[in-house]
């Protein structure tokens, strides 16, 4: 692929990506990419499906994203991408919520308000699974925006809702009635957050994913440490203030660590948590009209093996720079 | 006894006076033509007759009444423009003046029909019975004008008000209404007044000429002293008085 | 000549109304040939063909599971809640304007409340509508009503005062109580601007409808185009724009068809 | 007397204009006051004493960090792109809309265009804009015009065309070209118009900078109230719709001075 | 040779012929009044002679010129009502009649001193000088029908024509404009064609009266025939002939 020296990323709101924001804003990334002779700029989106529809149609070189979003849409879409970091996976970040006593069997017969086809959406389906519960048992799902699910919260008309933290803790923490009934700590691993990029912009540009890579860890240390500049910052960026950041950071397992990082990308289980994923994509038709079954899009992971279509890969888990970042050699 | 006084009558517009003392008794059946330069307050005057506004001071009565607080029955209108609905046919306009005295504004099963049977008749008299179902926006001015008097006198008001009733008028159709009007007098013997710009037509139709002008005058302050009536001429002769020809172009 | 005198005859006329049409098409397929040259299953701006296709489906093949045209499910959801909001501030603005326009006390309450009241950005406050309507079709309504009854209320009651005082003077000698004015007078020549206004305003109404469905929804024209936007199809956002523009582009037509028919006075000048 | 005859006195007239502006906000206290009672922590509905808080530290206190004070940063930001994405239009609608008022060709070529173009949902091609337009300024400009220029085009060549054809007629015995003619007869004549119209597309034009603010920002009115909704942060939110509601009504006096102001032929009617 | 030759002139809008074989020669400083039957086709033939629409069939050639395209500054007119512009104060309205005609629409410097000058004379002639920097919403009719005369003939027209120029004055103000006409006339001799609705009008200002009616008629399919000049009238002597009398109410 061609050589650039320009990149662009594009990030939105979410408590395991605000440090995008502080790396841009701190010069850290700045930093980083005058170390290695090129230029990252990293632009904040308001809204996360559009910053992904934009990385999609080639206006970024990479997004940050969930394991499932991508798929479904940049690799969906047939835009090569690889997971060039994963930041975390959501360990209580997202949840179901029920107003009042009761279990996740008694949503049976209850609308569930969520952002249809978000992980919101997979949480659910492997939620209502595990007590042996399908989505037609709920009396229907009603997409609600997530900017809106607050004060749509607050209605009567809503008895259950799906969603994802700062929104979890604001339910729970003033709503003495919510009752998470199951969250993603149920499904350790499966709801991943990632940067991914153009599979073939970082073949062509090395550079981009070490800077990158470089500067995202470094940042992940002064996290480890409890830095309070850099903390208060990203806390006041995602509109709240330490104390809620730092619960937020409590539901969400961040791999400061790159080691531990390219550990949950080798994996065993991954490429089961990506098989379910596709089957719930394809399920809702996500996929596209055109996709003739679930592994329409084959999925490469760092040993070579693949799951879905070997002829088609258009998602790799690529541990190449985090195993440089565990190893210092950035 | 008579049948309309205007007793002491002033007007004022904030500071402005408008009309002062004016004072004019008039007989049932009188025809008033109202002459005057051109803001001197003749339509002021007449509003005040179709209690539309309420002098400063003064009384008007009609009959005998109080001086009125709002427009009614008693007095019909026609101006130079918008006069008729123009979303009612014609014949509708004139059922209007019937069926608008009603709580709903509507007419219906006998009263209906004998108001119908009531307008047709008077669009024989007023000659529009050819036109009767079309739209005021279709008829030339001058029949809308006929409209507009047709109407006032469906109501049977006991004084007719006519502001420049033929201001929007070509010559020739003018000269018809004259003639229109003359007639339907002869036929009713109404109380009319009518504003006019035109000194010669004032004199043909009306059996006095009343003439506005200020009487006296502040050169500091224009708006200190009002109009009233300086002349009020017999005119049933029929012609204009010699001395008033120089006067003769009020209207420039 | 000059070019104001130069009148192009009527197979030109034709032509040139057909080529801005023929020209944004060309754009259109030649950058949608770019990108699927570059990567075929690009999403972002189908094939013509593409588009073609999907709309048919859309139009025709009913969903696996649920046995139902989705499109003609929103569509229908979609223009009754259009329909319900625009009749409602319609009615509203009506009365209110009707007030407004002949009424001194009213006009003294509530003109300068109402100009207040249009300035107010209704999106910003769909939080407070939902606590108050709920999540149900009443805020989706509430919304369009808010958005666009203060606009239409000011207009016709600009209307009601332009009716010639003449009139109103006259109906009162004719012997017309201040409801035989409204009714007779007032109402039967502001109805035509009434329809105006409704065909202007139907532009923001199918905006605030799109926005609310966006929120909180499971069916509707606006829900769908955001949902599908999740995946970028394109082709499904295309076909339901252009059918939107198709929609509004009826309704405008019959409101306009219906002003000319029902108000005859008004056409009939020389 | 009559309803529509009695006219409310000075004193009255005021208290009456203030009577539902103090309605309503008795209303939202008393709201407030219940939901605050049972939820001390409510933030739906913030008691009238939070909000006026709230705002004195949203337009007075620097923030920590960056040493600005948002509110005002946000209000430039948004008035730049608003008062560029109004005059982009307000110019646009200016030349087509003489165009087609004056030139049969230019009529021919681009008023059905412009009446379809008129009714797309510009909403629903956010995608699309932002991919052509980028997500800088030039995209939330681009929104607002492609929302509100066809409405103004088609309002100005209409006026255009009522121009009496007399005075185009007279121009032309006095010997004006067709250039002189949309400069010195045409273009004055409507720019009144133009100025109301600005007057009347600025409502819409605030709603396509909320949304396009909403999707892509990190300043702006409609970012910041996009933001602080995930957190229903209500006392942040209508200080900011009250701030919009005031610069919008500022505006739109602004304007109505202006037209006042400039075309002093409009009002020196007998 | 004649100054304006009308030759076999024909107009058809659609299939419904308004006028047919019309000729008439005109010689320059004549003073021709047009009259006839509301809807007969006077506007149009003044149309014609403005070039603003072109005859069906047949030439209109101005002192032996080929029939004009589109209107120009041979050509100046007068019409009933908006013959002047509405946002220029009444001295601008003068200069854009010669400004127009320049690429940009405006004068500047010494040319527009100039012109300035030539305006005030003209305000002068015409009687406007005390309102020169007013609009013209704010003057009364006859004064904004003067104006546009006054800003008509600053263009120096080899023709004038007027549509209905005092229609929609009040016979006051008619008489004066007449007289402002006559005045004019004396003192330029300009060719002027003049349509009116007021046969007297026609005969006390014009040199020749011609009148417009149908000579042939279709009972079945009254859009068939055109109009043409039925009479064409030597007027000098100012009074009106006496077997037209009972024809005098053309505008009924
Ligand atoms: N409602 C009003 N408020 C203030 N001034 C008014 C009002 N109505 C009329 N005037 C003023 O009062 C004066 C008299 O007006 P009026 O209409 O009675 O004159 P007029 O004699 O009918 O004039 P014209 O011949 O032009 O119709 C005018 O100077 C007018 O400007
Ligand atoms: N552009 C046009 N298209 C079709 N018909 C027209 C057009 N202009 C005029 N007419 C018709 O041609 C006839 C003659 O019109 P014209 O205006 O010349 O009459 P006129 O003699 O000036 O009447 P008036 O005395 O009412 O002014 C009328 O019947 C009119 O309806
Ligand atoms: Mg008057
Ligand atoms: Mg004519």
């Amino acid at each position: 692929a061609e050589e650039k020296t320009e990149f662009k990323l594009a990030w939105s709101i979410y408590v395991g990506w605000m440090p995008w924001g502080y790396l841009e804003d701190s010069g850290i990334m700045d930093k980083w990419a005058d170390k290695y002779g090129i230029d990252v700029e990293i632009v904040q989106f308001n809204d996360y499906i559009e910053s992904i529809n934009q990385y999609t149609a080639g206006a970024f070189d990479g997004v940050s994203a969930t394991n499932m979003d991508t798929l479904s849409i940049p690799s969906g879409g047939g835009v090569d991408t690889t997971a060039l970091i994963v930041g975390d996976y959501s360990n209580g970040n997202d949840a179901v919520i029920m107003k009042g006593e009761g279990g996740l069997a008694d949503l049976k017969g209850k609308p569930v308000n969520l952002v249809e086809l978000s992980v919101s959406h997979y949480l659910l389906a492997r939620g209502l699974d595990s007590v042996g519960l399908e989505e037609s048992d709920l009396d229907g799902v009603i997409n609600t925006s997530d900017a809106d699910m607050i004060a749509a919260y607050a209605t009567d008309d809503v008895d259950a809702v799906v969603t994802w933290n700062p929104l979890v803790s604001e339910i729970t923490g003033s709503n003495p009635t919510a009752n998470v009934l199951f969250d993603s700590s149920d499904i350790p691993g499966e709801i991943l957050d990632l940067m991914v990029v153009n599979t073939e912009t970082l073949a062509g540009n090395p550079s981009f994913g070490k800077a990158v890579a470089g500067a995202w860890y470094e940042l992940m240390s002064l996290m480890a440490a409890g830095d309070e500049a850099a903390l208060t910052a990203m806390a006041e960026a995602s509109g709240t203030d330490l104390a809620g950041y730092k619960a937020q950071l409590a539901a969400t397992e961040m791999f400061y660590d790159p080691a531990a990082a390219v550990a949950q990308s080798t994996s065993a289980d991954l490429p089961t948590t990506m098989t379910s994923v596709a089957e719930f994509l394809f399920d809702k038709g996500i996929l596209g009209e055109g996709a003739p079954s679930a592994d329409f899009v084959g999925i490469a992971y760092p040993d070579g093996s693949t799951t879905g279509d070997a002829g088609n890969v258009k998602f790799r888990f690529d541990t190449t720079y985090m195993q440089m970042a565990a190893d210092g050699a950035l | 006894m008579s049948f309309v006084t205007v007793s002491n009558v002033w007007q004022k517009y904030g500071d402005r006076s408008i009309l002062e003392r004016v004072n004019v008794t008039i007989e049932e059946g009188e025809f008033i033509s109202i002459v005057g330069a051109s803001g001197c307050g003749k339509s002021t005057f007449l509003r005040m007759l179709l209690a539309q506004e309420r002098p400063y001071k003064g009384e008007i009565s009609i009959d005998g009444g109080d001086t009125a607080k709002e427009p009614n029955r008693e007095r019909g209108v026609v101006f130079q423009k918008y006069s008729v609905f123009p979303h009612l046919s014609v014949r509708e306009n004139l059922i209007a003046a019937e069926s608008f005295d009603t709580a709903f504004g509507r007419l219906s099963g006998a009263k209906r029909k004998a108001a119908e049977a009531r307008a047709d008749e008077m669009l024989e008299r007023i000659g529009l019975n050819h036109v009767a179902d079309q739209y005021p926006a279709s008829l030339s001015g001058g029949m809308q004008q006929r409209l507009a008097i047709g109407q006032a006198m469906t109501a049977k008001p006991r004084i007719l008000l006519l502001d420049e009733p033929f201001g929007a008028l070509d010559p020739g159709t003018r000269l018809q209404m004259h003639d229109f009007l003359l007639e339907l007098r002869d036929e009713t013997n109404m109380t009319v007044f009518m504003v006019t710009h035109d000194l010669q037509e004032g004199f043909k139709l009306g059996d006095r000429v009343l003439v506005f002008d200020k009487p006296r005058w502040d050169p500091h302050d224009p708006g200190m002293y009002g109009a009233t009536i300086t002349y009020d001429f017999d005119a049933r002769d029929g012609g204009i008085p010699f001395q008033l020809k120089e006067d003769a172009d009020v209207s420039a | 000549m000059r070019l104001i005198n130069l009148i192009p005859a009527r197979p030109a006329a034709i032509f040139l109304a057909a080529l801005p049409f023929i020209a944004i098409f060309a754009a259109y397929s030649i950058g949608s040939d770019i990108r699927l040259e570059a990567n075929p299953q690009d999403k972002l701006l189908p094939a013509p063909s593409t588009i073609a296709e999907t709309a048919q489906r859309l139009f025709t093949e009913p969903d696996r599971r649920s046995k139902e045209i989705f499109l003609w499910n929103d569509t229908f959801a979609s223009l009754a809640r259009l329909f319900g909001g625009v009749g409602i501030s319609a009615l509203l603005s009506l009365l209110i304007g009707l007030a407004i326009g002949l009424l001194p006390y009213a006009r003294s309450t509530m003109s300068s409340f109402i100009a207040v009241l249009s300035m107010v950005p209704p999106l910003a406050l769909l939080p407070i509508l939902f606590i108050m309507f709920g999540l149900g079709e009443t805020s989706k309504v509430v919304l369009i009503v808010i958005g666009i009854t203060p606009f239409m209320t000011r207009d016709l009651a600009q209307r009601v005062l332009e009716i010639p005082q003449e009139q109103i003077v006259k109906a009162q000698t004719l012997g017309a109580s201040s409801a035989v004015i409204a009714m007779r007078v007032a109402l039967p020549q502001v109805l035509p601007r009434l329809i105006s206004n409704v065909r202007l305003s139907l532009g923001s109404a199918w905006l605030f409808l799109i926005a609310a469905e966006a929120v909180a929804s499971n069916v509707g024209l606006g829900y769908r185009i955001f949902l599908v936007r999740r995946y970028l199809a394109m082709d499904v956002i295309l076909t339901y724009v252009i059918w939107i523009t198709i929609l509004a582009f009826i309704i405008d037509w019959l409101l306009k068809t219906l002003s000319r028919k029902a108000f005859p006075w008004m056409e009939s000048g020389l």
